[in-house]
């Protein structure tokens, strides 16, 4: 059995990804799937440590997470639809209305 | 004790005829039933207080002083010792209740006369509230048993003043004067205010009785003593016109007559002095303070006789002989002859009542014209108004044996004599009365003698009715007899003024270790010298305006200046128009308020919302909008904190 | 009618929150109902006010001490409750607050046009808060009445207001809102010393931190004592923290600057009696000479500014600097006349400029000037009004009779007097105060009344008349209570005779060097008598 | 170097590359494409771990649903390669990718100061956690309710997705 840590620093690994793409990125699709990377990667630390304390708690949770994504990512994209039809973009920074 | 017991009905019937009237006149206007009753209320007090004064004879010397304590006023109410506690009570001693007689008397005369004069007036039952009003705060004043009550009196005759001075309230001068005479005479009782509370931090105490008493062990010439006498001083030279607060008096002339007659002649310009007999053990503990009084009062006797040689209306010129005559009296306070200045406040009551009352008369005939240049040769025309006239002013001018003979030679005499006189003060005062002579003539003269100087067609001189004229015959009688109570001690007759008063001041005489001075030679030298005088400065009106009438214009074309500066009245009002009271607006308007107020401070006040502004201003610039920068300075956030944890 | 034994018992409740029945009412009621929404209004107010007699006649003043007191937990895990109750200061404030509001409404029952509903529920509101602030006797809950009477007075002022009613509105409010936080930092941590104390827990209960306050060391209490006294101070105001009161005062409406001048202004005053002195006696002290020191700039530099002023309200607004000055110097010259004369002077400045500004807002409602230039001969044409205005004036500027004499005179005797203050330049200084109050108040009352008539015999491009029956009405009842007040003042000075005794006790053990301790004993009254 | 082992390299590699991958594409269909790649990984990583369930759902949801979604936007947006954005290096990005890095390192740090696992107790509890029956019996027992207000979650994001989505918004 691969011990614990492992998946630890992997999903760390991805999360830092995910979260660079987040901060990096310009377009809004693609930091969306960052946002969606991040959540994998604690998905990964959750089921590890449930594996690791032997308790099925984190799975359940992992279950909720994914609902909660599913559900943000169906808001999320609409969202930028409707932004796009506004502004013909999504370039995040031109989409500064919130500005001051 | 009936009539001691029943004694505040004398302050209680005023009050009763001013509410009545005052509650109900506006709506039922008849002037006989108004007249009847605010004259009737005056007289009832009268008669009362005669009641009073023969109970009072009647009992031995020692036991003629009595109060009564009516309900509590102004105090502290905690029960502590040594704190506040006045109550509204009413000391009768010879003193007040002579004044009170005086104050009754009179008053009532003069609301006789005020049936006729303010005959067809608008305000008519408004002018009884205000006399009502007026006697009644007067007797609060004279009557009152603690400085508080008294001070209550003070400032409601005041109060009374401004509403009669105004009384034709839509006239632009009589505001104007109505406020003035307020405003200065607030400026005394700021010192009566300073006075009373000295008073009480020293003596624990207001109430006349307990001051006095614990005055009478105190040591003379301690700066405390000196502070109390001359603060309440200052309140006295407002009150009385004294300098420097002299200036409001002139100008209250804009009242109706019998108001100048009543109150800016016969009662309330008198509370000064009177004030400063009842405090007499005070002034006694100050001889400092006495020497300021008796110099303060000369000065103002020859200075407002001054500006009396030149005045041309005829208020005016009885309002600076008032002036003047108060000079005299407060002269008689400072060398400590205290009855000679009652006794002087007595006779002034008279003959000063009587010739503003006659020159209402006159006013009266003249259809409101006021310029003795404007008048002359009215004898014929107003024979009793000029034969009464002329009592007072023989009376005022010092010939034996009218009234103002007696006390003014007596005040002259203890300004000779007494050890806190000097000649250079008898000298001064013997000055005023010539001086006196001089212009109480020349009123006579030019108003009732000469040439008839007005305008035949449009002026019909008249006499006036009798509700006038039988007060001024009565007045003219008092003014000619009422001086006998007082012969000098030295013609052997009895003093009936100063005996009757001398248990009042004898523990303030005594503090000051006066003797009585018998030189009767000295005495009737002087005597003589001031009648000379009197009747060269009778004469020479005489000469100047009878005989040859090119005189007066002559001399003032010669001094033109003086003539001009006196014409002026020295220019003080200018003075104290350029030095107090334009500075003091002009600092509060451009300073204080749109300086201080709008600039410094509200100006601050805004200027932190400015700078709260820009600051906010500058820090919004962080909500750039963009999502990914808020995200930056959240993962910023999270290293810092993890850092924190790990290595701190 | 009796009132039953429950109702006695929580009366002093009732007077706080009867006039949300009014509100209540209202609430359900329309604003074009202008006629029933005022007779409800009125109601509710003479209801409340005749409830608060009960207090009046059952207030035991030989007893002293705090009575009608109530006390329901709240919060109770930090000891914070509705504990409310009166004693002689309170009283006098809250029997001037229940007089005031319906007079005040009654007074300009026709003033106000637009949205009635709105505006007689504000004015209830405030009179709940302003009530509230004088009963309460846990600082926790002084300081939600406190802070609850700001927003029914913002809105008046803000909502009915004049020209510039925004700009006051806010200013006022972020005035007293700056000064307040401050004091709430301070009840905080006077609750937090509480706990600090041996066998002590968080507490904002004003009767424990009583004994809590005097014991704190002398800096804590400084600043604490500066926390509140700021709020206090600009509530009062004192110089220099006055100016958002002549902009409030000009802008509100006349019942709101009734209700301000009446009765605002004293929770400051009424602040420093009941908090400031008996929690930081050593502190209040320290700062005596230099409080001593502003109160006698405010009343002589409130005089002076209002003399020059050209808007009545105005005048009448620095007139109230001036007025409150005295009520300062009475308060911190620690004698037991200046107290007195503090505390009556509190309902003197009520009355007597409530009155005023319900004569200007009858003259304004006419007119719709305030510039005293646009008059003058105003005496003819409206003598009742003239004559009641004179009146006024009189009680104000503090002639002896009227009430207004009674608590200058007590303050300026007992800073004269005081000898804490170690000077008598203080009272001599602010006695010119006397004078100066009837030069502008005079000057003001001739140049508006007196002299002729205008020509046209308009003013302000309107004809006038004289003041009606409800007018006088409203003027006559303020009127009887001005000469009462100023021919028989011990009815009141009786009845706040106690907490005049113990605030000096207080100080008293301060300076012999004994701990301090605000004394609810009850007192030995001797009804006055000449001494 | 079981089998377990190999697994886990191999499918922690490719999850990393094709993270990487995602993030630095500039075509999004690209990027997603690699995000189902990484999806894929990260179930066998599940599967490794013995949580079936999860695995199964993951390839289902995410795999199947989520990003079906994600294309489908991106073809109805057509942000194809015509509306490629140009992603220079800016100040943000460096700052952004550093404070990230630092993030990592301190993590990496807490993992490795940390204490050895107990990984003996945990193989012997993980054959049979990750069940369907287990999970199952969990989520309709202690967590009923949170299982329960998913629905809602659910509902109203449905809701929300279709207005905003709609074409005019009134």
């Amino acid at each position: 059995m691969v011990p614990i840590p492992y998946y630890l620093v992997l999903s760390a690994a991805m999360f830092m990804i995910g979260a660079v793409g987040v901060l990096t990125r310009r377009n809004a699709i693609i930091v969306f799937m960052s946002i969606e990377l991040m959540l994998n990667s604690v998905n990964l630390t959750l089921v590890a440590f449930s594996v690791a304390t032997g308790t099925i708690t984190g799975q359940v949770l992992v279950f909720f997470v994914m609902t909660v994504a599913a559900a943000e990512a169906a808001v999320g994209l609409a969202i930028i639809i409707a932004l796009y039809r506004r502004k013909q973009t999504v370039n995040l920074d031109e989409i500064n209305i919130l500005k001051w | 004790m009936p009539m001691i017991s029943n004694a505040p009905l004398i302050v209680l019937f005023p009050l009763a005829g001013f509410l009545l009237i005052g509650l109900l006149g506006w709506k039922y206007r008849n002037e006989l039933v108004i007249g009847i009753v605010g004259s009737g209320v005056i007289f009832l007090s009268f008669a009362t207080a005669v009641g009073v004064l023969f109970e009072m004879a009647s009992l031995p010397e020692e036991a003629r002083r009595s109060t009564v304590q009516l309900f509590p006023w102004i105090g502290t109410f905690t029960g502590t010792s040594g704190s506040l506690g006045v109550s509204v009570g009413y000391q009768f001693d010879q003193l007040s209740i002579l004044m009170t007689l005086i104050v009754t008397g009179v008053g009532f005369l003069i609301h006789v006369y005020s049936i006729g004069y303010m005959h067809g007036d608008k305000g008519y039952w408004r002018f009884f509230t205000y006399l009502n009003l007026f006697i009644f705060a007067m007797l609060n004043l004279v009557l009152a048993d603690n400085f508080v009550l008294m001070f209550f009196g003070w400032e409601g005759v005041g109060l009374c003043s401004y509403l009669l001075i105004g009384f034709w309230y839509e006239k632009t001068f009589t505001g104007d004067a109505a406020k003035k005479a307020f405003i200065v005479n607030r400026i005394g009782d700021f010192g009566f205010l300073l006075g009373m509370f000295l008073i009480m931090r020293t003596f624990d105490s207001l109430s006349f009785t307990s001051v006095m008493s614990s005055a009478s062990v105190m040591p003379t010439g301690t700066p405390v003593m000196f502070w109390i006498a001359l603060l309440l001083f200052v309140g006295a030279t407002g009150k009385s016109a004294q300098i420097p607060l002299f200036v409001w008096l002139p100008d209250a002339m804009a009242g109706p007559t019998p108001v100048s007659a009543l109150i800016h002649a016969a009662t309330m310009v008198t509370a000064g002095v009177y004030m400063v007999a009842r405090c007499a053990p005070l002034y006694a503990l100050a001889p400092d303070v006495l020497m300021i009084v008796a110099i303060v009062g000369a000065a103002t006797a020859v200075f407002a006789a001054t500006i009396g040689l030149v005045q041309n209306d005829i208020k005016k010129v009885l309002a600076y002989s008032t002036i003047s005559q108060l000079g005299y009296m407060f002269l008689a306070m400072g060398v400590a002859a205290f009855s000679a200045g009652i006794f002087h406040v007595m006779t002034h009551a008279f003959f000063k009542a009587l010739l503003f009352l006659g020159s209402g008369a006159v006013i009266h005939g003249m259809h409101d014209e006021q310029d003795i240049q404007k008048m002359g040769g009215l004898k014929k025309y107003l024979p009793v108004t000029y034969a009464t006239f002329v009592v007072g002013a023989i009376a005022i001018a010092g010939i034996p044996p009218f009234a103002g003979f007696f006390s003014k030679d007596e005040i002259l005499w203890n300004a000779f004599s007494s050890e806190l006189g000097s000649p250079v003060l008898w000298t001064v005062g013997a000055l005023g009365a010539v001086l006196t002579a001089f212009y109480m003539s020349r009123l006579v003269i030019l108003t009732f003698h000469g040439k008839e100087r007005f305008d035949h067609h449009h002026v019909h001189p008249h006499e006036a009715p009798k509700t006038m004229t039988v007060p001024l015959v009565v007045l003219a009688g008092l003014s000619f007899v009422g001086g006998w109570l007082g012969v000098p001690a030295s013609w052997g007759l009895g003093n009936v003024v100063e005996d009757w008063l001398n248990p009042v001041f004898e523990p303030a005489r005594h503090k000051l270790m006066l003797a009585e001075h018998e030189s009767h030679a000295a005495e009737f030298t002087l005597m003589t010298i001031s009648v000379v005088l009197a009747a060269s400065g009778i004469y020479a009106a005489w000469r100047w305006y009878v005989q040859h009438t090119d005189v007066p214009d002559r001399i003032a074309g010669k001094f033109a200046r003086t003539y001009r500066i006196l014409l002026n009245k020295y220019y003080v009002d200018e003075a104290y128009d350029a030095v107090v009271v334009r500075p003091t607006q002009t600092a509060s308007d451009k300073f204080l308020w749109k300086g201080v107020d709008v600039i410094i401070i509200d100006g601050a006040v805004n200027g932190t919302a400015k700078v709260i502004a820009i600051a906010a201003q500058t820090v919004r610039r962080v909500q750039t909008g963009v999502a990914q920068s808020y995200a930056m300075v959240i993962v910023a956030g999270i290293v810092a904190v993890i850092a924190a944890l790990l290595f701190i | 009618m009796e009132p039953t034994a429950s109702m006695t018992s929580s009366i002093l409740s009732w007077t706080i929150f009867l006039p949300l029945a009014g509100v209540v009412v209202l609430a359900a009621m329309k604003n074009a109902q202008v006629r029933s929404v005022k007779i409800v209004g009125c109601t509710a107010s003479v209801v409340t006010f005749a409830v608060s007699l009960f207090l009046w006649f059952g207030y035991d003043a030989a007893a002293g001490g705090f009575q009608f007191v109530e006390r329901v937990a709240w919060i109770s895990s930090l000891n914070i409750s509705y504990h409310v109750g009166i004693d002689g200061l309170s009283l006098l404030l809250i029997l001037l607050t229940t007089v005031l509001t319906p007079l005040a409404l009654i007074g300009t029952w026709n003033s106000i046009t637009n949205r009635v509903r709105d505006y007689t529920i504000m004015i209830l509101v405030l009179e709940v808060a302003m009530v509230g602030v004088f009963a309460a006797l846990d600082l926790f809950l002084f300081y939600v009445f406190w802070e609850a009477m700001l927003i029914p007075m913002v809105f008046i002022i803000g909502m009915w207001g004049g020209q510039d009613r925004v700009y006051a509105a806010v200013k006022f409010f972020l005035y007293t809102l700056v000064g307040s936080l401050l004091m709430l930092v301070a009840i905080l941590a006077l609750g937090y010393a509480a706990s600090q104390m041996p066998g002590g827990q968080f507490t904002t209960n004003l009767l424990d931190l009583y004994a809590v306050g005097p014991r704190l060391a002398s800096s804590i209490q400084l600043w604490m004592f500066l926390a509140f006294a700021l709020s206090f101070a600009i509530k009062v105001p004192v110089f220099p923290l006055h100016t958002w009161l002549p902009d409030a005062h000009v802008q509100a409406p006349t019942a709101g600057s009734v209700l301000l001048a009446g009765v605002l202004l004293k929770m400051g005053t009424f602040g420093f009696m009941r908090y400031c002195l008996p929690l930081f006696p050593e502190a209040a002290l320290r700062a005596m000479p230099y409080v001593a020191t502003l109160a006698v700039i405010s009343i002589v530099y409130g005089a002076l500014v209002a003399m020059v002023q050209t808007d009545i309200k105005k005048l009448v607004a620095y007139s109230s600097v001036s007025h409150l000055g005295f009520v300062m110097l009475g308060i911190f010259s620690m004698t037991e006349e200046g107290m007195q004369g503090a505390m009556i002077q509190m309902v003197n400045h009520g009355l007597s400029t409530g009155a005023l500004f319900l004569l200007v807002g009858m003259v304004y409602d006419r007119t719709h000037t305030r510039t005293i230039d646009d008059y003058g001969g105003l005496a003819k044409v409206m003598p009742v009004f003239a004559a009641a205005f004179l009146f006024i004036s009189l009680s104000s500027i503090g002639l002896p009779g009227l009430n207004g004499f009674v608590g200058e005179f007590l303050v300026l005797l007992g800073a004269f007097r005081s000898t804490a203050l170690h000077s008598t330049a203080y009272a001599a200084i602010a006695a010119t105060g006397v004078i100066l109050s009837a030069v502008y108040m005079l000057w003001m009352y001739q140049r508006v009344m007196l002299g002729p008539t205008r020509e046209s015999g308009k003013y302000g491009g309107n004809y006038v008349f004289d003041i009606g029956r409800r007018e006088i009405g409203v003027l006559v009842a303020i009127a009887v209570l001005v000469v009462w007040i100023g021919v028989y003042p011990a009815s009141l000075l009786t009845k706040s005779a106690g907490t005049a005794r113990n605030l000096i006790h207080m100080m008293d053990q301060m300076q012999r060097g004994q701990m301090p301790r605000y004394a609810e004993s009850p007192i030995e009254l001797l009804p006055g008598t000449a001494r | 170097m079981t089998l377990g082992h190999i697994m886990f390299y191999v499918l922690g590699a490719g999850g990393v590359a094709s993270a990487l991958l995602v993030v630095t594409r500039r075509n999004p269909i690209i990027s997603a494409l690699y995000l189902i790649v990484n999806f894929f990984c990260l179930a066998g990583l599940y599967l490794t771990l013995n949580a079936q369930f999860i695995a199964v759902i993951q390839i289902i949801v995410y795999a199947g649903a989520i990003m079906v979604l994600f294309l489908f936007v991106i073809m109805l947006l057509n942000l194809g390669d015509d509306r490629k954005l140009s992603d220079a290096i800016t100040v943000r990005k460096v700052v952004g990718a550093g404070l990230t890095l630092g993030l990592f390192m301190e993590v990496l740090y807490i993992l490795l100061t940390a204490g050895p696992a107990d990984s003996e107790r945990a193989e012997a509890a993980g054959i049979a956690l990750g069940t369907v029956e287990a999970i199952g019996a969990q989520l309709f027992t202690t967590f009923l309710f949170p299982f329960e207000v998913t629905s809602l979650i659910l509902t109203a994001a449905i809701v929300g997705a279709v207005v905003m989505a709609k074409k005019k918004l009134d």
